[in-house]
């Protein structure tokens, strides 16, 4: 029996436990949803974060309800990780009245205003300096908070990336940006967006971020890094943060098929990052480094996420659609 | 001269290939315009023909992509831009306004600006608030630029070509509602004038002005009317801006009666300008008040409970026009049959949207 | 309570002023907003009140620095953004119209954006082609905006009170030939409804709907009016969207007559938009075509040479005025001085612009 | 007497003179529209480059015609460096008929195609991808040019800087970006704008630009720096560049004043800037390492300019006003 490493002392049964159920419930969703998608009846575009889970569920257990985050067209994960409802969710990729956004959102306008997840964005980079803006809020608040930014390697190559970056180094915003680099935008690789000895981490650097690389898909050490940053910035004010995290998506960018037949990506490629499933890779951790894990707890756990997420699909189902005089209504907050 | 039926899709492609391939200087780029979906198909085979100098695809850097584009364009290129949303392009309204629109005027006419930027527009099967605007008021609003909107696949062609020939800079707005469309296309290069319309249907009783995937609708109406003995002039008005008024006035002086179509919002519409202007210069003409059917001035919500009935459609025209005739409509309308899903132009329609 | 004679620009300055006392959440900031000449005086004082958490400069990054206003809204914070120039916000579209202005809509209800952006506009002295845009169509033509446009000091005041506590987002256009002029304002904190227009002169003959500078100009023509007995309802519109249209149509009814100015250019403007609506739903009203006066769809060239008669005013207003009553006004207009320079609102008139 | 230093080796009598000149011919055009600019003839925005000669000067010499150069409001003295037509630019900022934009641009709108000077914007930002753009076209055109883009220190915090030169590098485009970083955009000083640490060439370096640092108020340094670079990219295909180069504006903003009294910058600091005056400096630079030049001829270049510039005014105020139907012409290339 090994002794587990030194990362481990920071994790007790419970939060192994929860990062386990934060990586499942995230592949089964999107795993139902991919099921279900063909049927027709979820009626928008979707991004699905299948081989993704390790980051968000890594944050989960860091951030608290008055914790901000803010996401992309990619958000389901995020916004489950952040505690969002998992009902109203899938009833709003369902345009469902019960639905987050009550339908008029859907897949890529999630919001959970409780836990502190204040919306996605369908633009890419859109989302960005909103997440500034609330760090902003928080520093005027004067409350020990986080605002978590979650961009893809794409939304780097926006303007709005850059100059939300500027602003918050230069006025100390408690803000942690988390990159997501799975090396595609769409079906462009980075070699047609971005030259070639590109190093994200470091361009976030120079411009005047603290920065932390990490590999996505080993959720320890990202919840490590991210434990440790995120504490750094409570209690010692120093912000704001730029990380990127190795990770990749296994299934096509908008839809829920596999894609790998489109030859923009190699089958080695995809097989190679297969092998380093977040979720595997962390019962391989759980067997190596925490011997005294009861591993019949996964178990369990994968039976509570199943449940909820067959409650979640067949609440959704059942729900009614707004009435259609409902899209008529909140346009504005004060109607004249 | 072959005549082929062909998608509004391979119209837009074949008109690409035809720009690449007699002038060395287009260029064509765009997110996606490399990939093995080649933006909805209209890029599929460019980069293979013409080299990936000439064929690109870019970084999510929307306003930067503009102000590249156009400095190509002042140095000779013809530029051919593509975003697959018209919601991306807000990113790049400065590039667009303040440098695309002004220069040939701001330095007197010594720079031209020959870039073609497609926009995909669209509407249905949950776009939403930002996938679905269709903003070609704005762009009409702006002097200096010219503003296309095809409704078939051959005007699609001609217009995609005049527009890439065209020295100013032009909005070349394609319907997702209308890439599937089949029509037929003649080989080869040909033109279509920007700034006119087409008359597509003639009749006596009434003027529908329309554009783009509207002009589908108003054509399904159309026919129905027919049934009843309502004959309708279909305006379809090819470019938004500059707006072919001489053809609106002459269908104007038979029918008397104006209904325009825009797949716009409301207020400050295409269709504000137009009935603006006839009730300025020509109200002698009017035996009827002008009406406009537009979307509503609401952002696009994404549920199908929410779109059921948002979106105009043909048996909306009907009636209107009915009202317009002061005749009973109503066994016509009941009549037309009801297209679900409501939120695809039909049922043969396939994604990716 | 006091009333005291005080500019446009004091106006401005008292209403952030109290709007920051009376909510310790009202942030405000914008390029310059800290520095000597606090944008044309209208910030001045307020870091040295409220500190430099509430009122900062920033870096020259339109697009973030909107929506870093628009994150510091959803999160309680009325926030003030305001840029010298409305041209330069065209690199925050994306921000505003696939941010702020849908927000509220698409999350349900959930999110509001109480953000007041106040944009500088003008014309003349050669500000040229991109430092005098009127873009107010534009957000007029998106759902989920509000657009507000005031004429006098205090409406200026009231107004600017209004928006900022309004909980969505306001686009406040200050008219820079307007920053000058003087007027009687109230003393604290009062408000004028947005949405809600203003009769400021009584008449009979015929209606003017204007906004903004147009506004000084029309209450020029209108005086000389009188001095034929020709009585003129003068309707400042205070907001452009919404538009007031029932204090449009009251008037109507008296009138028969409608000319709409507008500070921008004509197509697909708010004066299209206005006149379209009238046409559709009040052509009875109507005892001659309505008419418009706005800027011409051209970009405003920088030379004075070129501008020479190339701003719509007062003289233009009389003579059409006098066309619509078929009347004879041309020894009237010759009455009118020429104001010279053309290309200040008055001598009196000293930059920066 | 001293032996020339290692850089003088580059630089023949006619170099020098030519610097000078244009050094020179910037300056005194400038303070000659400060000198008539109170007459209200002048009735547009105007940015004087006073104190800023020196890049422009080196630039003109390593520069030809078949080179592109774009630039800002501020471009006076890149348009001269550029060749420009000193006639046509008078005229267009009086407004007449014979300026080089015919009287629609004024002083921020300036244009030479002649000489490859394509055109200033007024808008920060702006001309940046407008002149990695042509940097495309020389590219495409498989010519040996470059694509020469100025930018103040301000336009640095557009996200339009940054996307532009991500693409600059990824296409590896014949492109110069030259950085006058005078420390303010308008009274704002860099403090309230960008990072405390921030290095700008560093920052471009990060997105991937060969990069350069000099002393803009040093001719002679600032010629070796340009003409290596410019050769560089013209024998080499090593492109694209970012060079800062530190200056200092010492009028207002815009505007012909000196503005001190404001407040916004010490008048130490404006005189500590004012004593490394680039002509002044030159001259001495010439007395110490060039001997052998002959000093008399400075005067002769200065008469020479001053009647450039005595014939240019006189023209422009001369000539006529464009007539006020030309404003409603141009405005499409090919009417409809
Ligand atoms: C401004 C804008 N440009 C383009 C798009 C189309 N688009 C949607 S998702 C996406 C990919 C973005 O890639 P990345 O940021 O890496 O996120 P990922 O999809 O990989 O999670 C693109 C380009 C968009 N939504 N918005
Ligand atoms: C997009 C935009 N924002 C703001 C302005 C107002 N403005 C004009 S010049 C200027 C200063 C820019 O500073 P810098 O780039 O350092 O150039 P400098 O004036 O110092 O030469 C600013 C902010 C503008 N013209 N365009
Ligand atoms: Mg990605
Ligand atoms: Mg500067």
């Amino acid at each position: 029996m090994k002794e587990p490493k030194k990362k481990s002392k920071f994790l007790d049964n419970q939060k192994l436990k929860d990062l386990f159920y934060m990586m499942k419930k995230i592949r089964l969703v999107e795993e139902r949803i991919a099921l279900e998608y063909p049927k027709n009846e979820i009626r928008c575009p979707t991004h699905l974060s299948i081989g993704q889970e390790g980051v968000p569920a890594a944050l989960s257990i860091v951030l608290n309800n008055a914790d901000y985050a803010v996401s992309t067209h990619r958000g389901h994960a995020h916004y489950l990780s952040k505690g969002g409802n998992l009902n109203k969710m899938i009833a709003e990729i369902y345009g469902k009245k019960s639905g987050c956004s009550g339908g008029k959102g859907g897949s890529m306008h999630l919001i959970d205003k409780d836990v502190g997840f204040m919306g996605t964005s369908a633009i890419v980079g859109n989302s960005i300096p909103v997440g500034v803006g609330l760090g902003l809020a928080l520093k005027l608040n004067k409350t020990k908070n986080v605002s978590c930014i979650f961009l893809g390697d794409g939304a780097i190559e926006e303007g709005s990336f850059y100059e939300s970056l500027n602003f918050a180094v230069l006025k100390e915003l408690p803000v942690i940006f988390i990159c997501e680099n799975n090396l595609y935008s769409v079906y462009s690789p980075l070699s047609v967006r971005q030259p070639k000895n590109r190093n994200i981490m470091d361009l976030a650097n120079s411009i005047g971020a603290h920065t932390y690389y990490a590999d996505g898909n080993d959720v320890i050490n990202s919840y490590t890094c991210l434990d440790s940053i995120i504490s750094k910035i409570k209690s010692e004010d120093i912000c704001p943060w730029f990380i990127e995290f190795e990770t990749y998506r296994w299934r096509e960018h908008c839809g829920y098929q596999f894609d790998n037949d489109l030859g923009y990506r190699s089958v080695e490629e995809y097989e190679k990052w297969k092998k380093r499933d977040p979720i595997t890779l962390f019962e391989n951790n759980l067997k190596e480094y925490f011997a005294d894990f009861d591993l019949s707890q996964l178990d369990q756990i994968t039976d509570k996420v199943t449940s909820e997420i067959d409650v979640a699909f067949e609440k959704a189902k059942k729900d009614t659609y707004p009435e259609k005089t409902e899209a008529f209504k909140n346009i504005y907050s004060n109607e004249i | 001269m072959k005549i082929n039926n062909i998608t509004f899709v391979e119209a837009i492609n074949s008109a690409l290939q035809i720009s690449m391939e007699i002038d060395n200087k287009v260029i064509c780029y765009g997110l996606g315009a490399t990939d093995p979906k080649g933006i909805f198909g209209t890029t599929i085979g460019l980069e293979e023909k013409f080299g990936n100098e000439r064929v690109f695809d870019t970084p999510t850097s929307e306003n930067a992509m503009t102000g590249i584009g156009i400095g190509a364009a002042i140095a000779g290129y013809k530029t051919i831009m593509t975003h697959q949303r018209l919601d991306f392009f807000l990113l790049a309204m400065d590039q667009l306004v303040n440098g695309a629109a002004k220069m040939h005027y701001m330095f007197d006419g010594q720079l031209t600006v020959p870039i073609t930027i497609r926009l995909i527009i669209g509407r249905g099967w949950g776009q939403g608030p930002t996938h679905s605007q269709n903003l070609q008021s704005w762009f009409a609003h702006i002097p200096g630029l010219k503003v296309v909107m095809p409704s078939t696949p051959s005007d699609a062609k001609g217009l995609l070509l005049s527009s890439i020939f065209d020295p100013d800079p032009v909005l070349f707005l394609e319907h997702r509602w209308l890439h599937n469309s089949i029509g037929e296309v003649r080989d080869g290069d040909y033109r279509i004038p920007l700034g006119k319309a087409n008359l597509i249907t003639k009749g006596n009783d009434l003027t529908i002005v329309s554009m783009s995937y509207m002009t589908v609708e108003a054509l399904i109406a159309q026919k129905y009317l027919e049934k009843i003995g309502i004959a309708i002039d279909i305006i379809d008005l090819r470019s938004v801006k500059p707006i072919d008024f001489s053809c609106i006035i002459n269908s104007l002086r038979v029918t008397g009666k104006i209904l325009v179509l825009d797949t716009g919002v409301s207020t400050c519409s295409i269709a504000s300008e137009i009935i603006s202007q006839i009730a300025i210069n020509h109200s002698n003409l009017l035996d009827r008040p002008p009406s406009r059917i537009t979307m509503p001035d609401v952002p696009e919500p994404t549920s199908y409970g929410l779109t059921k009935d948002f979106y105009p459609r043909a048996n909306q025209i009907v009636e209107r026009v009915c009202e317009m005739l002061r005749i009973e409509g109503s066994k016509l309308i009941d009549e037309m049959p009801v297209i679900s899903p409501h939120d695809v132009p039909g049922d043969w329609f396939k994604g990716p949207f």
